[in-house]
């Protein structure tokens, strides 16, 4: 999906603003939103950051990261655990009539969940498996396809069509475009490749490192 | 469904989360306390003190430093590193050289069981944008003015690999212990956005 | 630039949504702001699209077509026409302390000038050079550039790289790139290129004619 | 300096308006006339009417079609028709096993003289966006369902210059004059969104 998500090498954006001793959340709210994604509905990447380029474009760059955040829970909890839309809603305009509606949110503790919660995200998972059968060998020049038509992609528009060369081989990965189609077991090799910022932007100047999944790829001829 | 306005009023944002953990508390999908679990877990327990501790053992161990460059996540996984969002992580380097800055240009992947969370700049379009494409520049206005002679290799996260940039040790720092060490490496300097303190 | 205002070919943006009936103006100030672009400000189209293309994204996505506008007016009022800016502020201050500014605004009548222009939109100008020296004749074959660093073009990113046929040539005009970048003067031949969507996005079933300046465009090889 | 918030209510827009018409006719660059003439022209003058009426010509005048498609400045000067946003106007004709739309993915650029004014669809990002990318789709959401062997022929006006469709005279039209012709010529069917009126 060509969608406005891509935004490498986009122009018009103005400066880098940063901001001084910078809280790790601004507001209770993404704390909860935070939170809430590390559940059944926020497990699967590649199905929350396409809930996010979902967005219409003009409220993905009218809002914040945690909104988007928040619009991406709010679409999974419907379209991946089958909570009925009116049911959101509902509890909207109920917590609409208190004075404090965050107070009214109902308290529940599962103690062994967080437990297990906390040590799994600070558990490093299994390394991933080794690609034996990788078509591309480091150093091996290669040409970014220039048609990506899926869905959801992790192949950015910046690199379509640029040849770039093959830094290192990173493994066996679950390719992003065929699981949000329904196909999670479809399994690829990722190549770091190296490209020039010449062959990029037409301009010499530094080099950009982006890791590809081998059916982005093909032969640089 | 969620056609939230563009100028979400803080008020609106809170209902609409408010009734996001209603519901999802309601169909036994979280808990109130994994999110307080959580949230604890990455505004306490994990930051940038723990990238900050790797590069300063690489620093002063040279056998750590190869194994951080050869397998970042073995290397890691030695120090009690590791977790979501760093299941493969990769360290490259800082040289005379060689300045490596890291970005992601889609979403804000970024190394959380070595920086914790990334900062409101790393997430904005601007940062995303331009970080590929005039780096120098970038990098410039944060602060950071490289040497013309100095390449530039800036790392877009597209895939499930994370990177940690380990920076170069500042002059002057050559007797101090690695825990002194640590205290000098910023969270920008891992980023790829600024350089260590210098030793005061 | 490869700015926002960049869009062809960008998913994401939903239904096209059309208003039965509509009138040409919805509002009195889309009237003011359209009528105000017929002025010195508004006469260099190259310049007055640069205005536009140079907003903010999210405020570009989040405004119509004819807040596009007003922002260009304001931009070029200040840059070409040499209004201080200060000046735009003070007049919305003391607007603003008024019940009904748009009825605060002098009356100043040149009737002379309204007739000249009238006259002027509805008179066909001269017809374009024809193109003596162009390099290609319809029929050749035709790629687009890859890089087009200019902050101002009208070559979209979508048709970048692509393969096309000429058409046609219509003509000498100035080129947009070099006339925002301080050389008005500079003219090429513009081409009409046809591309088959396969070329174009990777599936077949129409095909695309654009207008392209030379400098665009190399040979297909 | 223009930092308009995303959601300017009527009231701040027509604050900013007033003061730039105020700046500009205290400057001289615009009179309160001007304003008002170039409007009425543009609301009441120069519409789809014009477009209309050349397209009627030419399916009762086999000369004038032939001037139309192979020259349509000259030949729209003939009826009056020319101007401003219409420098240059190349006619399109529909066929059985080709149909031609209109676009400016970059802008809104359109034939003002043969047609008025763009709607505001016809400006949106949507349109910009999928016209190019996904014609028949687009078409079929807008009431126009094309055979599949139907070609279709996007243009996309990305220089100066304008694109005038010339849609099909429909069936059942035979007998009919030209004034109650150009009266089933829509705004639309010179677009290439719709096709012209059938005769009643």
């Amino acid at each position: 999906m060509d969608g406005i998500h891509d935004v490498g090498g986009m122009e018009g954006f103005g400066p880098v603003v940063v901001e001084d001793d910078e809280p790790v959340f601004h507001h209770r709210w993404e704390q909860r939103v935070f939170g809430m994604n590390f559940s059944a509905v926020g497990v699967d990447a590649d199905r929350f950051r396409h809930a996010i380029e979902r967005m219409d474009p003009a409220a993905y760059l009218a809002t914040s990261y945690y909104e988007h955040w928040l619009h991406a829970i709010e679409t999974l909890v419907v379209e991946a655990a089958g909570v009925p839309p009116e049911q959101l809603a509902e509890a909207r305009r109920q917590l609409a009539a208190v004075p404090d509606p965050s107070a009214a949110v109902p308290h529940h503790v599962e103690p062994a969940w967080a437990v297990a919660l906390v040590a799994a995200v600070t558990t490093p998972p299994p390394p991933p498996a080794a690609a034996t059968d990788a078509r591309w060998p480091p150093g091996a020049r290669v040409r970014v396809r220039r048609h990506i038509v899926s869905a959801h992609t992790r192949c950015p528009r910046y690199v379509r069509g640029a040849v770039g060369v093959v830094e290192a081989v990173r493994g066996v990965f679950r390719l992003p475009d065929a699981s949000v189609a329904g196909d999670p077991d479809r399994r690829e090799a990722v190549y770091s490749v190296r490209f020039e910022a010449e062959e990029l932007w037409g301009a010499p100047g530094h080099r950009v490192g982006l890791d590809l999944w081998e059916s982005y790829l093909e032969d640089a001829g | 469904m969620t056609a939230e306005g563009h100028d979400s009023a803080p008020a609106d944002i809170e209902l609409r989360v408010a009734a996001l953990e209603k519901v999802m508390i309601e169909a036994g999908l979280v808990a109130s306390d994994t999110i307080d679990a959580i949230v604890d877990t990455y505004e306490n327990q994990v930051g940038p003190h723990l990238g900050a501790a790797a590069v300063a053992r690489a620093w002063v161990d040279e056998d750590f430093r190869r194994r951080l460059l050869d397998d970042a996540t073995t290397a890691l996984a030695e120090l009690g590193i590791g977790g979501v969002q760093g299941e493969v992580v990769v360290a490259v380097e800082n040289t005379e050289r060689v300045h490596n800055a890291v970005v992601c240009t889609l979403c804000s992947c970024y190394p959380w069981p070595v920086l914790g969370l990334p900062p409101a700049w790393y997430k904005s379009p601007p940062y995303r944008a331009r970080m590929v494409r005039e780096p120098r520049a970038v990098l410039a206005e944060m602060g950071l003015q490289l040497d013309p002679d100095v390449e530039i290799r800036v790392w877009d996260s597209t895939a499930e690999i994370r990177y940690l940039v380990v920076p170069r040790r500042p002059a002057g720092s050559e007797g101090m212990e690695e825990e002194d060490l640590a205290a000098l490496v910023t969270r920008d300097s891992m980023i790829g956005t600024g350089e260590p303190r210098l030793p005061s």
